[in-house]
């Protein structure tokens, strides 16, 4: 058999952020304790340094390469440099809070950067195999980081019930694909695509596989009925992992979904059309309406979360290219604000702390006038207030909804939301308008605050010019 | 003559054996993460069987990595086993119940 | 029916009633073995369709090496088997029900014919001279270069997560940590002082 | 050239921000000099930029600056149409502005008496105050230079946002809260109407930008449509009324006017600045750059003729029998509006736009200087405690002058030049309400000189302030008060002679503002005049002039030499002197109709009933019934792994049945 070796250049990213890893974690081994900011410096800029791989190494055209494996194309391009840019992010804000609780390893950073790696294979992937080894990385790398806190009793019970109910859906997954490949005799996409598209929609083994693959692709996502890991892992993990669950793996669960049912099964769009309904109606019910009986914010963000992704789901499941845009600009948008969102729990706690409960926020205008204006923006935008950004997300979503025929979706929508819109202004009131119950001063670096209030601002800028980022989703979404 | 749908009876079989196992056992987490490791059996027979109807290896590949992550979440598995013990002194599923609501 | 048809139905007997042996022991170190039971089963099975190598492959490292590991936790752990079984009869009738549910469905979609005989014939036996493990990997070292190198990562990230999270300083061991010592600020996680009045 | 234009527009926004955010750091001095350069520097550049036009060295822009979305081949962008009109309305609105900056910090010096002793809303009431002026020139600007409808609403709103913060700017005053929320609710009635009508024109031309929509617009001089029933409605018709119904809001047309004399309220510079000088104007001049839909149907330019002309007359009487110094400015306000609107009605638009501009100036110059006796006389607003302020205020009192004959349209001062060619412009037209216009306005004149030299007189004349505490007090105000009455007075008597030959009969406007033939009565009157002198001479020969002398004299007669005249007239007319006392019950009407008529409604229902469905079931009872579910459906999540695995695997099943077994 002859091999000819591929160009590596388009998955130059990856590579590099590989090496990046390991060479932070042979690097960290012969740090001193108080040298070891020098592991955090080395992470943010592969971070990066990637992106601008990325951005050199971009390109209009796809490129297919690894014999199929593996797709350079502009919506992995721009998606990889959302999970970069917003991963440099998680790991700024989370710096001082591991440094307060003994938990500034370079472990942590090594995790986190082959969770990117996950992410990022994921967002590349060209086939079955791929997308699962991705998917795979991403999770092991999640459940080890969740139970970081070696002495939390709420963590390690976290880490079980992620890990278990996670091997429990990649099973599902798994299935799933073994039905689809046993129905196609293929694992790569525009195989399967073709073959799908030959063999017709009404084949019962490709819907079956169908469910499993959207059964596994929701558990990522957190859609409900398998949201329930969500809430506990939100509220049981660090923080810091915390906010790096939430914000991130959206995107890539989009890009999971991008290459799985529109790449891959594109011609079954019917059926999952369907599917993802019941999913992100379930999702947007329950996960507003349980947010409003939260007295735990790590909860109560985790239960927006599932709403949101009904949202995501609302735009894929358009399945047009403008459904799909809409998908794309309301993921990143997300993983944005909850990166401000859970970055504002990260500032208010410190050592010994726990800025857990929505008690805690009482009164944060007196505290810090300027942060509660921060976290008024992200609420707000998670909220869906014109002129934030999040107004805009779900707008466009919405809009694809109803451009689709499917108004009564649109309505069930707005209606949740319109729910949903009681427990963010709940904070706004209590940062406003109670008492403050304790006093202690902010205590965050610099870098924290100035990138907090860049992530607060983004809210109203990206509101007011929403068309910067969109137009780049419509671009990357034209290719596929 | 032996049938691909043998083979996937048999998958499907071993598949709802450790969906019921993950369900009915409530006292050890151990267990839960042998029912994990019964399921991915499941899918792997799927695999090898379309693999040899199909006549090519790209089924037996795929397996091949399926072993090897399903070796990793092992590991893993059992280190946060073992980190949920140090803590809990239990790995009683019914006891990992502070996390609720 | 053929031979063959008989060693499958043998083993597949075999495997189901491992599996099941598997979720209803009460003592994990049973389950453990009844897992190994199962594993050699379905390599066996896995003989029957020509995966040789795979078969090998599960028995060496699955046997071999993971369900070792599983019984290493289970006998370091020190776990009370007694209460193990409480509530076990409540839940088997939701537990059976559901499996048989999920059996039916699935029986319904593969048993329907587009995996019968007709659908897809037997295949022909492979040559004598055919190499299993050769022809595995010649193409997981070429096509499949791109996963190979992920799969690689992905027990890298299991070494680093299990030292992680497991390793650990005894604890009863007395020792001082330079850098905590060091980091201790002055005020707060030092001394506390207490401003008391005087009693008079 | 897109940059240029951005720094006229950002300037205000960025000395708006500044003040606004960081008001407490930079102190007092720092906001009003922050902002002010702001709006100084957009003032100059606008100059420039008319300037520029004048000397013809300037071309048309019309550009996008930002495409904000598309959306089904919509285009929502942010651009300028920087044309003649725009230049004009560009350089009053900041030039006026710059004024008012300075006067403001002279009237607002001593604002924190204004607020109870640690009230929080009173903490740098100074610095966020002049934030507003300047954000307020920002929107303006933005809703003039807008080369599309949606940017024009969005000027449109924020003009009026900044409105109502001004007008309830002194939130502790019960008064100031009212006529703020009768600001709102009666914009919003407006407001209505100016997006359905931006909403058909989306509809039937798929286009928000000007150009687009004007170059589609005759063809679909003829379209009908139906909105009730089988009536058929001219598309154009429709959309015209509806566009200026949003301009009767914002420009205080009867019916909507009521909000407009409450909104003195607010501090005097904003009366000035956006209640009489620009902001009440952005309906002309929607209605003006709107031309090329207007002149498409008759019905529509009827319907604004009509209204202007009803606006024009009966606000005018109204004041003449106020005794606040600001409401007489007001309703004079209202009036001058009416004319405005009158000359668009009869496609006199180059007439409308130049009497909005000489109006702005003189219209301004009053407020000052009404401020500027307010101050001397310690917020003290009644005329009738006035008198003889001549004496200490020779400089009020010579610019109160200047603006006063301007208004009543003394001949060669500004109002006299716009007035006159409203006036003759309604003689030339021919559409239906033309008669009763003409009519309306030549009456309107005598009103006008009545109720100015009737405040005149009653301030400036007679006898000292009653109070004599006040008269001790009385002083000529500081020179950032009478500096901005000067520069404001200049052009009150010369902008008029100056530039009418260009902008109404010369070829100033072409291109911006389209007219029909037959609808052109500007040209007709044209014919006989050239020049300002010929023009002054021509208003020697009409009655408008004699009708002002009049006004004047009879005001002079009654206010200073014989004043129980006047009492004894309110006494024969008091029916009449009640209705214009009460403002024709317009107030009381909406009361009853609005507030009072749901009350009733409330009361005739079953008051307990009510309550019940209302408050417990369908407000607290939902909120509750939503705080139930809520508190039920988090018990769904036990915290027990089996009952999560149980919820994966049902949700498999659910979906295996119902897309593969189904």
């Amino acid at each position: 058999m002859q091999f000819e070796m591929p160009s590596l250049i388009p998955v130059l990213p990856e590579l590099f952020l590989l090496t990046m890893t390991c060479v932070i974690l042979v690097v960290d081994l012969f740090l001193k304790e108080e040298q070891r900011v020098i592991s955090y410096g080395l992470v943010q800029i592969s971070l990066l340094l990637s992106v601008c791989i990325v951005y050199l190494t971009s390109g209009a055209e796809a490129e297919v390469i690894f014999y199929g494996s593996v797709i350079r194309d502009p919506m992995g391009d721009v998606l990889k440099v959302a999970i970069y840019l917003i991963s440099a992010g998680a790991f700024l804000y989370s710096k001082d809070y591991l440094l307060d609780r003994n938990l500034f390893k370079g472990e942590f950073y090594v995790l986190g950067l082959f969770a990117v790696l996950g992410m990022t294979v994921m967002v590349s992937a060209n086939s079955f195999l791929t997308v699962y080894l991705g998917l795979e990385l991403l999770a092991l790398s999640l459940y080890a980081l969740v139970a970081f806190d070696r002495d939390s009793k709420a963590g390690s019970e976290a880490a079980m019930k992620y890990f278990v109910l996670g091997a429990l859906a990649s099973g599902m997954l798994l299935y799933g694909i073994s039905m689809i490949y046993g129905a196609t005799g293929s694992i790569e996409f525009p195989q399967v695509a073709k073959a799908v598209a030959e063999t017709g929609m009404d084949n019962m083994v490709l819907v079956f596989g169908l469910v499993f693959v959207v059964i596994g692709l929701a558990f990522k996502f957190g859609a409900v009925p398998l949201h329930m890991w969500v809430p506990d892992v939100y509220h049981g993990a660090p923080t810091a992992v915390t906010l790096f669950i939430g914000s991130t793996p959206k995107i890539a669960a989009f890009a999971l979904a991008m290459r799985l049912l529109v790449d891959g099964l594109e011609p079954l769009h019917a059926d999952w059309q369907g599917m993802l309904v019941i999913l992100a109606v379930l999702s947007m019910a329950l996960g507003n309406v349980i947010a409003i009986a939260q007295t735990n914010i790590k909860r109560m963000l985790a239960y927006s979360t599932i709403s949101h992704v009904g949202f995501i789901l609302l735009g894929i499941l358009a399945g047009t290219s403008k459904g799909y845009t809409a998908a794309m600009f309301y993921s990143i948008v997300y993983a944005i604000m909850a990166l401000g969102g859970f970055g504002i729990v990260l500032l208010l706690s410190r050592r010994g702390f726990e800025a857990e409960n929505l008690d805690d926020y009482k009164g944060l205008h007196d505290r810090s006038p300027w942060f509660a204006a921060m976290m008024l923006l992200l609420m707000f935008s998670m909220a869906g207030v014109p002129p934030t950004v999040g107004f805009f997300a779900k707008m466009f979503v919405l809009e694809a909804v109803v451009s689709i025929d499917m108004t009564w979706l649109a309505l069930v929508g707005v209606f949740f939301s319109i729910i949903g819109v009681y427990y963010y202004l709940r904070i706004v009131k209590l940062m406003y308008f109670d008492k403050p119950t304790d006093d202690t001063p902010l205590t965050a670096g610099l870098d924290t605050r100035i990138a907090l209030s860049v992530n607060g601002l983004m809210m109203l800028a990206l509101g007011m010019f929403p068309a910067a980022i969109l137009s780049i989703c419509a671009a990357a979404v034209g290719s596929v | 003559m032996l049938a691909l749908t043998d083979f996937l009876m048999l998958g499907a079989i071993l598949f709802s054996l450790s969906v019921a196992g993950i369900f009915l056992n409530r006292k050890n987490v151990i267990i839960l993460l042998m029912c994990i490791e019964l399921m991915l059996l499941a899918v792997n027979i799927n695999f090898v069987a379309f693999s040899h109807f199909h006549g090519d290896t790209v089924g037996q590949v795929f397996v091949f990595f399926i072993l090897t992550v399903a070796a990793a979440e092992a590991a893993i598995g059992l280190a946060i086993l073992v980190v949920l013990f140090r803590n809990r002194r239990t790995i009683n599923v019914e006891d990992l119940d502070t996390l609720k609501g | 029916m053929t031979f063959e048809l008989f060693v499958f139905y043998v083993f597949a007997a075999i495997l189901v009633f491992a599996a099941t042996m598997v979720i209803t022991r009460k003592n994990p170190v049973h389950s453990a073995l009844f897992l190994v039971l199962a594993f050699f089963t379905s390599a066996a099975i896995w003989l029957l369709a020509e995966a040789e190598f795979l078969a090998i492959v599960l028995v060496l490292v699955y046997v071999g090496a993971v369900m070792v590991l599983f019984l290493f936790v289970v006998m370091m752990l020190d776990i009370d088997i007694a209460t193990m079984r409480a509530g076990f009869v409540k839940n088997l009738p939701l537990a059976i029900l559901i499996a048989i549910a999920m059996v039916i469905e699935i029986f319904l979609v593969i048993g329907s014919g587009s995996f019968s005989l007709d659908q897809f014939a037997a295949p022909l036996p492979l040559p004598a001279d055919y190499n299993n493990t050769a022809s595995l990997g010649n193409i997981l070292y070429t096509e499949y270069m791109y996963p190979f190198e992920v799969a690689a990562v992905i027990l890298l990230v299991a070494i680093i997560a299990a030292i992680g999270l497991t390793m650990r300083k005894r604890p009863e061991s007395k020792y001082q940590d330079p850098s905590k010592q060091v980091r201790v600020k002055k005020g707060e996680d030092r001394i506390t002082v207490l401003k008391m009045d005087a009693e008079d | 050239m897109e940059t240029f234009y951005l720094i006229i527009v950002l300037a205000p926004l960025l000395g708006a921000i500044v003040a606004g955010f960081w008001g407490a750091k930079i102190g007092r001095a720092g906001a009003h000099w922050v902002t002010s350069s702001g709006v100084g520097i957009s003032a100059l550049l606008s100059i420039y930029v008319l300037s520029g036009f004048v000397s013809g060295s300037r071309e048309l822009f019309n550009g996008t600056v930002y495409t904000w979305m598309v959306s089904d081949g919509l285009n929502m962008e942010v651009g300028f149409l920087v044309d003649r009109l725009t230049a004009v309305m560009m350089t009053v609105v900041t030039f006026v502005s710059f004024c008012i900056h300075i006067y403001t910090i002279g009237y607002m010096a001593h604002d924190e008496e204004n607020w109870p002793g640690g009230s929080l809303a009173g903490a740098n009431s100074y610095q966020r105050f002049f934030s507003y002026i300047s954000l307020f020139t920002f929107s303006m600007l933005m809703l003039v230079m807008s080369n599309n409808f949606l940017q024009l609403f969005f000027g449109w709103e924020a003009v009026g946002l900044v409105s109502y913060l001004l007008i309830g700017f002194w939130s502790v005053r019960p008064t100031a809260i009212f006529a703020n929320l009768k600001a709102f609710l009666v914009n919003r009635v407006g407001d209505f109407g100016f997006l359905l009508g931006i909403a058909a024109i989306a509809l039937y031309t798929n286009s928000l930008d000007y150009a687009d929509v004007f170059a589609r617009i005759p063809g679909l001089a003829d379209t009908q449509i139906q909105i009730f029933g089988d009536t058929n409605w001219s598309l154009i018709s429709v959309i015209g009324i509806l566009l200026f119904i949003g301009a009767m809001g914002k420009s205080a047309q009867v019916p909507l006017h009521v909000w407009l004399p409450d909104s003195m309220e607010g501090p005097t510079p904003i009366s000035a600045l956006i209640h009489a000088a620009t902001m009440v104007t952005a309906g002309v001049f929607m209605v003006a750059r709107m031309s090329p839909i207007y002149e498409f149907s008759e019905t529509a330019l009827s319907f604004v003729l009509v209204i202007g002309a009803t606006t024009a007359f009966f606000t005018g009487l109204i004041g003449i029998v106020q005794n606040d110094i600001k409401r007489v400015v007001a309703y004079s306000t209202l009036s001058q509006l009416g004319y405005m609107m009158v000359a668009l009605g009869v496609s006199a638009y180059a007439a409308g736009i130049f009497h909005l501009m000489t109006h702005a100036f003189f219209k301004a110059l009053l407020f000052l200087a009404a401020g500027s006796v307010i101050i001397g006389m310690h917020h003290d607003q009644d005329i009738r405690n006035m008198g003889g302020i001549r004496k200490y205020m020779p400089w009020t009192y010579w610019t109160s002058l200047i603006g006063s004959l301007a208004l009543i349209g003394f001949p060669g001062f500004s109002g006299f030049f716009s007035k006159d060619a409203i006036i003759e412009a309604v003689h030339h037209s021919h559409i239906a309400g033309s008669g009763y216009a003409y009519a309306v306005v030549l009456i309107g004149v005598f009103i006008t000189a009545l109720y100015s030299f009737r405040m005149f007189f009653l301030v400036f004349h007679g006898e000292g302030p009653r109070d004599s505490h006040a008269k001790h007090h009385l002083k000529e105000s500081p020179k950032v008060v009478t500096v901005p009455l000067v520069l404001l007075a200049i052009p009150s008597v010369g902008i008029g002679y100056l530039t009418m030959e260009t902008m109404l009969f010369g070829d100033w406007f072409n291109n911006v503002l389209f007219v029909l033939p037959q609808h052109d009565t500007l040209a007709e009157l044209g014919k006989g005049i050239h020049g300002p002198n010929s023009m002054i001479a021509h208003g020697f020969m009409g009655p408008a002039l004699y009708l002002a002398l009049a006004g004047l004299i009879v005001a002079w007669f009654i206010y200073t030499k014989k004043p129980d005249v006047a009492e004894m007239i309110k006494a024969r007319l008091a029916p009449l002197y009640r209705a214009l006392d009460k403002k024709y019950w317009f107030d009381e009407a909406y009361q009853f109709l609005f507030a009072g008529g749901s009350r009733g409604l409330g009361n005739a229902l079953w008051s307990k009933g009510d309550r019940f469905i209302i408050d417990t079931v369908i407000i607290n009872g939902s909120a509750r019934t939503v705080g139930r579910i809520a508190d039920w459906a988090r018990t769904i999540q036990t915290g027990y792994l089996f009952h999560y695995a149980i919820a994966m695997i049902l949700g498999l099943l659910l979906l295996l049945t119902w897309f593969v077994i189904a």
